[in-house]
């Protein structure tokens, strides 16, 4: 019976806390006359470094410049930074860490979805605001909650719903081969693939592939017996890379189309290809708002070689997910701009539940709504040739809708 | 009398961490606890009974989801969704030990190894059950009509249960059971001949290690509220087997000290960003260089100096 | 004659039980000098530390007068110190031929060892006709010719032989028995280890007896065998 | 009652290692409370025979029979609980334990029937066990260095401990692998001494192998010869030392013969 | 599944395990030497051949070697790397009378340390490959499908598979070796510098996965995590019977060929534990493997 008493206890005072604050005019954490603090947590070591790395540093330098510019309602942003290793015990640690040790008012963070998802249930808990950096997160997304929101750069649902929408719009093609991975995110990109395949009366043959596969002679060879029209590939850069390879040595002289996620880095595609012969008719998803390169989004690339002038001259940086992690502080600066001189977590919440807006970072508007938690849906395609993408006529959309 | 005067302050410490300490803070000590049960069940195997079992990790997640399940369907007390775990996988040890009585040294390590991934493969790909890649969902424990939320509720419990299996090493140790162990460890042959039934006490060993395994994931279903698959693979067992050594092989002090040693170590080079893995490789190269009886050996060997 | 390895007063342990202690003995060129004492008095260590496999905790050793207790384990085979060990420290997985060639690991003359492989195999003709023979399917007495085949090999100029005799037929101790001393006529040294005292003091012309780490007695082996408290103790009889 | 004339009955044991006869039907028996000793040259298989009696080997053909037991029905561990125990030529102790736990274990088969529970039971506890540890301890003349490491004893101690671990067993059969093998003559001495007085104080049945004829001869009620896996004569030491094949295989002339 | 269908996938998982088995067959082969002569499994061999495969990248395309210097200088790098770890790390932990588990954590701790060494330098953050020195135009044999870099791979692997046979048999470093692995004590008696042999092995061992890396590299992409690779040359090993240099051999071609044709017949999804099932299985019914010796019974 401790326990229980114990609880008790502790809601007593926890109550009496809310009420007391609440008489003192919302001495919300993290947030002082003059600065509020932001947890900021991405993986910074080990495995997934390459997807945090820079997302982290982008964010950072939006978080400055806003800071430079006289912060958000006279406060400067202070940020508490936390690795997060994309381990699910060490995104829990990292978070706990940041709202009970740093206090900090809310999150920003996360690059890998699956991890993230572990600190759903002690985020909604606590009530803290948190806005996943570039991680999808899709099941901490669905069902909608009130405090949690991801997918700033594209849910991962939306990766495969309009990979779908693309194959049969503007390809045309009916049967479609489907390679993705055998984990959550490969789940979910096929869920709403299958959903979109279903609407447009198409076909999906899918195989499923380990994300560390070395050999992947077996599910190319499968599709192509198959007879698919098509190959549309969601797996990471490797297996992508080995996917298209492959088809090549095979003589699959099929359409192929590689998601986002496979797309780090395409001149490094090109060479580790070998030979451009592979990318006669080749298509690659891009979620930025313009082609890598061009002038719309030349103004992000130049904050972060003023930011970052060292890092900028090593190879592979900025890294192709860098502006990820701007639109991602965009959403956080944005809200609280709009959340008034007095925030409080709950009305940050709110206020990112109705949020809606144009980061002109990426391709489709950033928007929430009551059923939806994923910021950004939308995807653009390019043919690519082997040196440089020619933009494809229209935007790709996503049907797939969370039905409570 | 100085060592009881010290365990009771230790004791008295421990229970009334939760009273100063943040939630962070008692995160971190419900999972050193997890740890520690690891370590004490992985000891047992490795270290008392020199059976080189390596399927820990897989134990450890046959507890979990055994817990979980259960205590999603049926919100079962926390004990019993505890024991069952604890049992299934005591059961399951039962089975691998017996088959691999055939084998030891190299071959055990090298097919319980590989058992230890199919079963890592199973939580991935058994989606309708274990929620497979998507990870599972944990819902609140409930102790005696309690709901288990937050780590400060889930700490005592924690405490109490990771105490216990700390006694009941301590007794198993002083057992009959811990020298038939022991004797197995030392000599088969002799072991055998002093009237020890060799392959009972192995197979004993794994159901017991895996007992301890599976309990330990019974307790972080207490205050965890998800499980993915990714974290039960064979680097799990690995850092459980690196605690163990880092301790001492074969105590149980050090079994404990070795957990809180890396546990610890593990959260505070989470500050120390890209140099992390580095730092730890060359600690566990260091340790085996100049400390190969872990922690445990250079304590015996200070106080043989004295 | 002139002593071709001496040990003075050697001393060696494991970890800490002292194995040896004080150990003298000499070997003079060209005879066959035995050591005996029973299970664990330390005479397979006596051996060990003159092949240097068994570190020194104190004394010397000498071979042709100059001192190799220094010397890493290859460096002792060079200079013609051949150890054959007890048991059956063959390799088992190769051919009698492999083990042989082997044998001569430290020589370079691809010539000379060809030569001698053909010599050795005079002494030992069975050997010759199990050439190409795993190692491992060799009967007991085969496996300790080929054993001391083995150490012939290196061409050394002195053999230490550990317990030649154990676990063979009677038969066959005779046999390793006489190409021993058929060794020996050739001009080879040999300290010879051995249970069977008898047998020893027949074959030697001095021996040294062991116990517990230390030498008990010496002399020459013609005495010995009528040395009455000996023989209670080690012939039993 | 008919008890029967021998505690352990040997009958046509054959024992094969691949193609090799190692033992090639050998049969005796030993009597209840004698000392009986099983000598001849190496390889003869005299180690195999205590092998098979202990259940370490499984023999081709033949019978064991100890007291109305048929040993070859018993798996290995149930021996000690029976009342055998063992010790062996090349010593197995178990080195990182202490000399108590080492003698500790010995005790294992003695509690059983309590049930499974048991244990988990403490078995260092003063009691019965303790009291039994002690006296092997005491008996074998190693009392004062309980606390040591196994593998840290000098080779006459490990020895002795060996001895004292079997004693702990209660057996009534006692089996000894060469147990002066590398002693020194005072303790030959000793051992003499104690393996009498178990026999005859306490009540236990010896069968020793054995290469020290000084021992052998002294001790023994009985000899069994064994050379290349046959038994070639059986008798008092005094029969046996006079045997003439025994003295060709194994115990030789004066003269040597090579 | 029709007739053709099955003759094609048959076909094509034969092709296809051999070029991979032969990468795997050469992990194998690595981690069989040490183990035999050391007693040790090197979990760090994993690192080893990622580390080599990024000499290589660097030597070639940062530094533009010509490959056939690349070779040489990648194979001598990581020849001298590995005798280092022997001689620096492995001698101090086995002298400090540290168990086998000692030495196998130690590798563990190499393991960590070359990837986060391998992490701070930057280059290992996208994945990356090295032109191949072969073409990789398709050639068809039957109904399969392979590149002549693949018939490249194939041949090379054997061709240095065949050079360390016949080292090991017919050389007198390599006898050494083999000595020192069957019977340590014999070979100090027959004055084999078992110490030497002992770095030498690693020396060689690492040499061989780094010959791995640079030839699976242009086909398999490098990135810091690869050596996660080695699981498959764990499996190769354990199936050929762990201690025997051509069953690592076999080996390696069964795991190739196991993972094509579960992946063809079974599922895709099922290719990452095929290996684990294999080991499973060989064990439980041949634990010697398929080429080891028979486990000898232990004198009492």
């Amino acid at each position: 019976m401790k326990i229980g008493t114990y609880i008790q206890s502790a809601l007593v005072v926890t109550a009496a806390a809310l009420l007391l604050s609440g008489a003192a005019g919302a001495q919300e954490p993290g947030l002082s006359k003059d600065s509020i603090k932001i947890g900021l947590f991405g993986p910074m070591s080990g495995k997934a470094l390459a997807y945090g790395e820079d997302p982290l540093n982008a964010a950072k330098m939006w978080y400055d410049r806003i800071n430079k510019q006289g912060g958000i309602w006279g406060r400067k942003i202070e940020l508490v930074q936390e690795d997060d290793r994309c381990a699910a015990n060490d995104v829990v640690a990292a978070v706990k860490k940041l709202v009970e040790q740093d206090k900090v008012f809310m999150l920003n963070g996360g690059s890998c979805s699956t991890a993230t998802v572990a600190a759903q249930e002690y985020v909604l808990r606590n009530k803290v605001p948190f806005v996943m950096l570039n991680a999808s997160g899709d099941s901490a997304l669905y069902p909608p909650t009130d405090y949690i929101f991801g997918a700033i750069s594209i849910s991962q649902r939306a990766v495969g719903g309009t990979m779908i929408d693309f194959a049969t719009r503007s390809l045309k093609v009916k049967k479609l081969g489907y390679l993705n991975h055998d984990d959550a995110y490969g789940a979910w990109n096929l869920e709403a693939a299958q959903f979109m395949a279903k609407e447009q009366g198409a076909t999906l043959i899918v195989e499923s592939v380990n994300p560390d596969i070395t050999d992947i002679t077996a599910p190319i060879l499968k599709l192509k017996a198959s007879g698919a029209e098509a190959l549309l590939v969601t797996a990471y850069a490797r297996p992508a890379t080995l996917a298209i390879k492959k088809a090549h040595e095979l003589g699959w002289k099929t359409p192929i189309v590689i998601a986002v996620n496979g797309i780090a880095n395409l001149v490094q595609m090109v060479e580790n290809v070998g030979t451009k012969e592979a990318f006669k008719n080749l298509y690659i998803q891009e979620l930025l708002a313009d082609v890598p390169g061009g002038p719309k989004l030349q103004w992000v690339y130049d904050m972060y070689k003023t930011a970052y002038p060292e890092l900028a001259k090593t190879p592979d940086h900025p890294s192709p997910y860098m502006p990820y992690g701007l639109a991602s502080a965009m959403v956080v600066t944005h809200a609280l701009n709009l959340a008034g001189p007095q925030p409080t977590r709950e009305g940050v919440a709110w206020v990112l539940r109705n949020l809606k807006f144009e980061s002109g970072v990426m391709a489709g508007p950033i928007e929430f709504g009551d059923n939806d938690r994923a910021g950004q849906e939308s995807a653009i395609f390019l043919k690519f040739e082997g040196e440089k993408g020619v933009l494809q006529p229209g935007v790709y959309s996503n049907k797939w809708k969370y039905k409570g | 009398m100085k060592r009881a005067t010290l365990a009771v302050v230790i004791l008295l410490a421990l229970f009334a961490l939760p009273m100063v300490a943040s939630g962070y803070i008692l995160y971190l000590a419900n999972l050193l606890m997890v740890f520690v049960v690891l370590s004490l069940g992985l000891n047992i195997l490795i270290g008392e009974t020199g059976q080189f079992g390596l399927a820990h990790a897989a134990f450890y997640g046959i507890g979990i989801y055994t817990a979980v399940l259960l205590n999603n369907a049926t919100g079962a007390p926390v004990l019993v969704t505890l024991l069952a775990g604890a049992s299934l996988a005591a059961l399951i040890g039962l089975v691998l030990g017996a088959i691999s009585l055939r084998m030891r040294d190299i071959y055990l390590a090298l097919s319980t190894f590989a058992f230890g991934e199919a079963v890592r493969w199973v939580f991935a790909s058994w989606t309708p059950v274990t929620g497979g890649p998507n990870g599972l969902r944990i819902n609140p424990s409930n102790l005696f009509g309690f709901k288990l939320v937050t780590d400060r509720d889930a700490y005592l419990l924690v405490l109490v249960v990771t105490l216990a299996f700390l006694l009941l090493t301590i007794q198993i140790t002083r057992s009959r059971l811990g020298s038939a162990f022991r004797a197995v460890r030392e000599s088969e042959i002799a072991a055998a001949a002093m009237g020890v039934n060799v392959r009972g006490v192995k197979i004993a060993a794994f159901a017991l290690s895996a007992f301890y395994a599976g309990a330990a994931g019974g307790l972080f279903t207490t205050f965890s509220s998800f499980i993915h698959p990714e974290s039960l693979g064979f680097m799990t067992t690995i850092m459980v087997l690196t605690m163990i050594v880092v301790g001492g092989l074969g105590s149980v002090v050090g079994a404990v000290g070795g957990a809180l040693i890396l546990g610890l170590f593990s959260e505070l080079l989470r500050q120390l960003l890209s140099f992390q893995e580095i730092i730890y490789g060359a600690i566990l190269m260091l340790c085996m260089m100049y400390a190969p009886r872990g922690l445990m050996g250079l304590l015996e060997r200070k106080q043989a100096g004295r | 004659m002139s002593d071709l390895l001496a040990l003075e007063g050697i001393a060696a342990g494991y970890g800490s039980i002292q194995a040896l202690s004080g150990v003298s003995l000499r070997v003079t060129t060209g005879t066959i000098v035995a050591l005996l004492g029973s299970n664990g008095a330390g005479k397979t260590t006596t051996l060990n530390t003159i092949s240097r496999v068994v570190p020194l905790t104190g004394g010397r050793i000498l071979f042709d007068g100059e001192p190799i207790h220094e010397l890493p384990s290859s460096r002792v085979v060079m200079r013609g110190i051949s150890q054959v060990p007890e048991g059956r420290e063959i390799f088992a997985r190769m051919s009698v031929e492999e083990n042989l060639v082997i044998g001569a690991h430290v020589r370079r003359d691809r010539a000379g060892i060809a030569a001698d492989l053909e010599r050795v195999c005079d002494y030992f003709p069975v050997l010759k006709s199990r050439f190409r023979q795993m190692a491992g399917t060799l009967s007991g007495g085969e496996q300790q010719m080929l054993l001391i085949a083995r150490a012939l090999m290196a061409r050394p100029r002195i053999l230490l032989l550990d317990e030649p005799s154990l676990g063979l037929s009677p038969i066959m101790v005779q046999q390793i028995f006489k190409i021993i001393r058929r060794l020996n006529e050739d001009g080879l040294t040999v300290l010879l280890v051995e249970q069977n005292a008898r047998l020893a003091l027949a074959v030697s012309q001095y021996a040294y007896v062991m116990e517990n780490g230390e030498i008990r007695f010496e002399g020459r082996s013609a005495d010995l065998v009528k040395d009455d408290g000996l023989r209670r103790t080690y012939l039993g009889v | 009652m008919n008890a029967p004339a021998s505690l352990l009955a040997i009958e046509n044991l054959t024992v094969r290692f691949g193609g090799l006869v190692a033992v090639d039907h050998v049969s005796f028996e030993v009597k209840p409370g004698s000392i009986h000793a099983l000598i001849g040259p190496n390889g003869a298989g005299k180690t195999t025979v205590f092998n098979c009696i202990s259940r370490f080997y499984q023999p081709a053909t033949g019978a064991l029979r100890f007291g109305e037991h048929d040993l070859l029905t018993k798996p290995r561990h149930r021996l000690a609980e029976l009342g055998v125990a063992r010790t062996f030529q090349n010593l197995e102790l178990f080195g990182e334990l202490s000399v108590f736990e080492n003698v500790l274990i010995g005790t294992h088969s003695q509690a059983r029937r309590t049930g499974w529970l048991d244990l988990f039971r403490a078995g260092n506890r003063p009691g019965e066990h303790r009291d039994r540890i002690e006296h092997a301890l005491e008996q074998t003349g190693i009392a004062d260095v309980r606390h040591v490491k196994a593998r840290a004893l000098d080779f006459g101690r490990q020895k002795m401990l060996e001895l004292a671990r079997a004693l702990a067993v209660r057996p009534t059969l006692l089996l000894l692998d060469e147990p002066a093998a590398g002693l020194r003559n005072r303790e030959i001495d000793a051992l003499d001494a104690m393996l009498v007085k178990l026999c005859r104080t306490d009540g236990l049945t010896i069968v020793l192998v054995e290469h020290v004829m000084q021992l052998v001869m002294s001790i023994s009620d009985w000899v069994t010869v064994l050379n290349f896996g046959t038994k070639i004569a059986e008798g008092t030491p005094a029969a046996v030392q006079a045997n003439e094949q025994v003295i060709d295989a194994y115990l030789g002339r004066e003269q040597a013969d090579v | 599944m029709t007739w053709e269908l099955f003759l094609l996938f048959f076909q094509q998982s034969l092709m296809s395990g051999l070029v991979t088995g032969s990468i795997y067959a050469l992990l194998a082969l690595a981690m069989v030497m040490i183990f035999n002569t050391t007693d040790v499994p090197n979990f760090g061999q994993g690192e080893i051949f990622m580390v080599a495969s990024y000499i290589a990248l660097v030597l070639l395309v940062f530094a533009s070697v010509p490959y056939l210097v690349m070779i040489p200088l990648t194979l001598a790098a990581v020849f001298f790397g590995g005798a280092i770890f022997q001689r620096l790390v492995l001698k101090r932990v086995a002298l400090a009378r540290g168990a086998s588990v000692n030495l196998v954590i130690a590798t563990l701790g190499l393991s960590y340390f070359l990837k986060g060494v391998m992490r701070q330098t930057g280059i290992a953050e996208v994945p990356r490959s090295f032109p191949a020195l072969f073409p990789t135009d398709s050639v068809s044999i039957g109904m399969a499908t392979a590149t002549v870099q693949d018939f490249a791979i194939l041949g090379l692997a054997l061709a240095a598979m065949a050079a360390f046979f016949l080292f090991f048999h017919f050389t007198r470093t390599g006898r050494a070796m083999r000595a020192v692995g069957m019977n340590p004590r014999a070979a100090i008696l027959v004055g084999v510098d078992i110490e030497r042999m002992r770095w030498l092995v690693w020396g060689l061992s690492s040499a061989i996965a780094a010959l791995a890396g640079i030839l699976i590299s242009p086909k398999l992409l490098m990135t810091a995590d690869m050596g996660i690779v080695v699981i498959l040359g764990f499996a190769a090993a354990i199936v050929g019977g762990f201690t025997s240099l051509p069953g690592a051999v076999v080996g390696g071609f069964v795991i190739g060929i196991v993972e094509n044709m579960v992946g063809l017949f079974v599922s895709s999804k099922a290719i990452v534990v095929a290996p684990f099932l294999a080991i499973m299985l060989v064990l439980l019914l041949r634990p010697q493997g398929l080429l080891g010796g028979k486990a000898t019974a232990k004198k009492v």
